[in-house]
């Protein structure tokens, strides 16, 4: 009986948010409490399934659920050479991946219950909050390259609606429409891409598509039409632009789960690097690409964000560089391609990084929804003082600012030591730029601490509350997973990264189950 | 100046999109056809219906029509975010 | 929306009831014939749009409720989503009406070139009537909100 | 591959090219949010097109045994995916064009130049 829930357990975590979604919208028709016990119960029971799938997952390998077919594990027909129908694979890469998503929907789904209780439309906020869940999840765990397609539109369509859900305010619908457009031409890149490889192997499998690929000119191509459309989806530097728009527009809780759905992207990059192509490309070159990309996003992340008024284009142009940071392990990762050596411990830091980037950049949204929730402002030079009378998050954010910057004991500097460690052996100017880089993201942060947090009371905020219980302790939460992970990194990396990272170089065990 | 680089890549990537169609395979003369040539030889026997193009929708492909319904209540909700009636009550 | 003049109105009248006979007609065949819930839906909505155009602002509020088609729309797709779980016995999407054949519900196999039978294809008519339902539903809700814009009056 | 030859009868492919070089051209250069919009729908039209075409074989029918002259068929999944990706294409725009009828209630203009607030 077991056995039977643990094998299911891959369609059932994205198709419980999937149905809730459509059921919390009904039961908001009914009442507002009964929706949001539903939701709650609803999170609570993925978030123990997802926990059981990883357990499972981290001891036993790679899972496979086959849509449809007689049974799960029958990937391909009897007797026939191809996968016809569509597989979910479910490997260490994924299921860390979707631990961190589910958790972090979960923590805000609680944030929002009173951050977000004055506003009108709440049902709809629920319903798009838990669409925007079960795309991401479903871009995760998915090992088919059109149904990608399909969980990225609805996460792009989730997202653009959620920036826009402060309707009374007219940047909200620029930022949203921009997050719309950029969103809506990297699918359909990716969705060309498909088309190239249906066109010359007639398939759509990833793990097949990986057996089977010639590495031919039009492959070539497709990988470049994937690449631009997944480092645009990320935000990485040529194509940043929304980010900082959709982050510093989109009400507080909503921009940290765009930052896992940016993150989820990144994760479509590493699968189409690593198991889609692998050793096919010339990795040398590739990863010189990535990190390149990656040191540019860290450089226009950090200058930009020096110069922002707004808390939330501030923490946005700072998401653009922590992308940055990961795109540049990962570069270094793919350029050595190996499972010993600083090639491996560069992947192993950019997954690493993947992990706090979640929850250092939640936190700091989280706070500054909590500033907006308090005060109804955003402006920095208009806050100011707030110390005074919301101490906790204050703290809370002195945590995010100092994990962000990457001091320690937190989570930010076990990676981001590992990121320097490792691509100094690759190439030591890189190191160098984003050490330096690192250092003026302390400034930026120490400048937005003193003109929000410190500083002299103002008039206007002296009647300022602390926010409510549950907004505390769920940042409460986050900061102690990141002075957890800051703490002893070294179990982490071992027990959660390592498995990871190791999926991602080893990709003829992915390509096997097909 | 920022036209001439916008204009300047979009020529680029018209060129490589021209190379594609030319080297794609001649048009109706494809190379590979196993998993069409499975789904048209046995639908009718595994799924029980005679249009293949729905078999592929329903079934073979089910999960995929499961998220473009998504897709499309997704899009509602949006629609009624943005004609949402402004905030209830409160500040500003 | 000012409504058009009479002659379109008489037109809209009588052929209205044909565009939704004939999207029904195009849901329920989804199975035998080209077409199917997404495109029948499409078709049913296009009268939502006729009848919107024709008859203009004030009437179409009473003709069509936006509450009544948002739950309609719900109502699809959870009964799609619940047609999905049923296979879970097996595997999710499993078409158990048609390969196990224990149940005698749209249970018969074709074999090839045939002149076409309702009674076939297992969840799929099921699915193309849940599918057909929620996309006119959410269709009709898109072209309800957008023809109708913003009320007036409700900015602060 | 004899390249002159094929580039004639991927006349096909061609077209998909042209839409979505028009679609990129009307999106980088166009700032009207209507005409983005517009690009956008031209992208995808592309897209849609190359997958159906994809799918085609030399004589042969549609995929469906009602009736059908022969049992050779064209290939049933790109039309399988194409209408997903019309269907998601449909709620894309309908989204876009909510987005932009809110950015004209909000500043009273569609023009992408005038309505930058958000910049740096």
């Amino acid at each position: 009986m077991f056995e039977n829930l643990v094998m299911h357990l891959p369609i059932l975590i994205i198709v419980i948010p999937l149905f809730g979604a459509f059921a919390i919208y009904l039961f908001g028709k009914v009442s507002d409490k009964a929706r949001n016990i539903f939701a709650f119960i609803l999170l609570g029971v993925t978030e123990f399934l997802v926990l059981v799938l990883g357990k499972d997952i981290y001891t036993n390998g790679l899972r496979v659920y086959t849509l449809g077919a007689t049974s799960a594990e029958m990937t391909t027909p009897a007797n026939y050479i191809m996968p016809v129908r569509i597989i979910l694979v479910v490997d260490a890469l994924s299921i860390f991946m979707g631990i961190i998503t589910v958790t972090i929907a979960f923590l805000i789904f609680i944030f929002s219950l009173k951050s977000m209780k004055e506003y009108s439309g709440t049902d709809k906020y629920y319903t798009l909050m838990f669409l925007l869940l079960a795309g991401i999840i479903g871009i995760e765990f998915t090992g088919d390259l059109f149904n990608l397609f399909v969980f990225l539109e609805i996460a792009t369509i989730a997202g653009a609606a959620l920036v826009a859900f402060f309707t009374h305010k007219a940047e909200s619908a620029e930022a949203a429409f921009k997050y719309v457009v950029i969103g809506s031409l990297s699918a359909l890149l990716v969705l060309f891409a498909v088309a190239l490889f249906y066109g010359q192997y007639d398939a759509l499998n990833i793990g097949y598509l990986g057996n089977v690929m010639e590495h031919s000119f039009l492959d070539k191509i497709a990988f470049g039409v994937l690449l631009t459309a997944f480092a645009m989806k990320a935000g990485s530097v040529p194509m940043h632009m929304w980010k900082p728009d959709a982050y510093g527009e989109a009400p507080g809780p909503v921009a940290a789960m765009l930052v896992t759905a940016s993150l989820a992207s990144m994760y479509a990059l590493l699968r189409v690097c690593f198991t889609l192509y692998g050793r096919g490309l010339n990795t040398e070159v590739i990863g010189w690409i990535i990190a390149v990309l990656g040191l540019l996003s860290i450089f226009v992340g950090v200058s930009m964000a020096l110069i922002q008024n707004n808390f939330g284009r501030l923490i946005g142009y700072t998401a653009v560089a922590e992308v940055g940071f990961i795109l540049l392990a990962v570069g270094v990762g793919f350029a050595e391609f190996s499972s010993t050596g600083f090639g491996f411990i560069a992947l192993q830091a950019g997954l690493f990084h993947i992990l706090n980037d979640a929850l250092d950049l939640g936190l700091l949204f989280l706070v500054s929804g909590a500033v907006l929730h308090a005060t109804g402002k955003r402006n920095l030079n208009e806050l100011g003082g707030l110390a005074r009378n919301m101490k906790y998050t204050c703290i809370f954010f002195i945590l995010g600012l100092c994990a962000v910057a990457g001091l320690p004991p937190m989570n930010g500097f076990a990676s981001k030591l590992m990121i320097y460690e490792s691509v100094y052996q690759f190439n030591p100017v890189f190191s160098i730029i984003a050490i330096l880089a690192s250092i003026f993201m302390l400034a930026v942060f120490v400048k937005v601490l003193y003109s929000v947090f410190l500083g002299p009371e103002l008039k206007e905020f002296s009647s300022v509350k602390e926010v409510p219980a549950s907004m505390l302790l769920v940042m409460g939460v986050i900061a102690v997973l990141i002075i957890v992970i800051g703490l002893c990194p070294d179990i982490f990396v071992n027990w959660v990264i390592n498995p990871a990272a190791r999926a991602l170089i080893d990709y003829g065990i992915y390509r096997g189950m097909i | 100046m920022n036209k001439w680089v916008a204009a300047v890549a979009l020529i680029i990537v018209f060129i490589f999109m021209f190379l594609t169609a030319v080297y794609m395979h001649p048009f109706g003369e494809p190379e590979n056809q196993d998993m069409d040539q499975y789904m048209i030889e046995n639908a009718q026997n595994e799924t029980g219906a005679n249009n293949v193009v729905t078999s592929v929708v329903f079934d073979y492909r089910g999960y995929d029509t499961l998220g473009e319904a998504t897709v499309l209540f997704t899009a509602v909700m949006g629609v009624l975010v943005v004609y949402k009636k402004t905030r209830k009550s409160g500040e500003s | 929306m000012i409504p058009m003049s009479k002659i379109v109105r008489t037109i809209t009248n009588i052929l209205y009831v044909f565009i939704i006979g004939f999207g029904f007609y195009v849901i329920i065949h989804g199975h035998l014939t080209p077409g199917g819930g997404f495109q029948g839906g499409a078709v049913v909505a296009s009268a939502f749009a006729l009848l919107a155009v024709a008859y203009g602002r004030k009437k179409i509020v009473n003709l069509l409720n936006k509450e009544h088609l948002s739950v309609a729309e719900v109502s699809g797709l959870l009964a799609f989503i619940c047609l999905a779980f049923l296979g879970l016995g097996t595997v999710f999407f499993f078409n158990f009406l048609a390969v196990g054949r224990s149940i005698p519900i749209f249970s018969n196999t074709p074999a090839g070139i045939n002149p076409g039978d309702l009674n076939t294809a297992g969840i799929m008519p099921l699915m193309n009537i849940a599918v057909g339902v929620e996309v006119l539903s959410a269709l009709g809700v898109i072209i309800l909100t957008m023809f109708l814009g913003f009320k007036e009056g409700k900015e602060k | 591959m004899n390249i002159e030859s094929s580039a004639i009868f991927n006349l096909p492919f061609i077209t998909v090219v042209v839409l979505i070089g028009i679609g990129l051209y009307a999106l980088m250069f166009k700032r009207n949010l209507i005409k983005i919009v517009i690009g956008i729908t031209l992208i995808e039209s592309g897209v849609n097109l190359f997958l159906i075409s994809l799918g085609y074989r030399k004589g042969c029918y549609a995929p469906i045994y009602t009736n059908a002259p022969t049992t050779a068929m064209v290939f049933p999944i790109p039309q399988a995916l194409t209408l997903t990706s019309i269907v998601i294409g449909f709620a894309v725009t309908a989204l876009m064009l909510s987005f932009a009828v809110l950015i004209y209630k909000n500043y009273g203009t569609i023009n992408a130049v005038k309505t930058r607030r958000l910049k740096g």
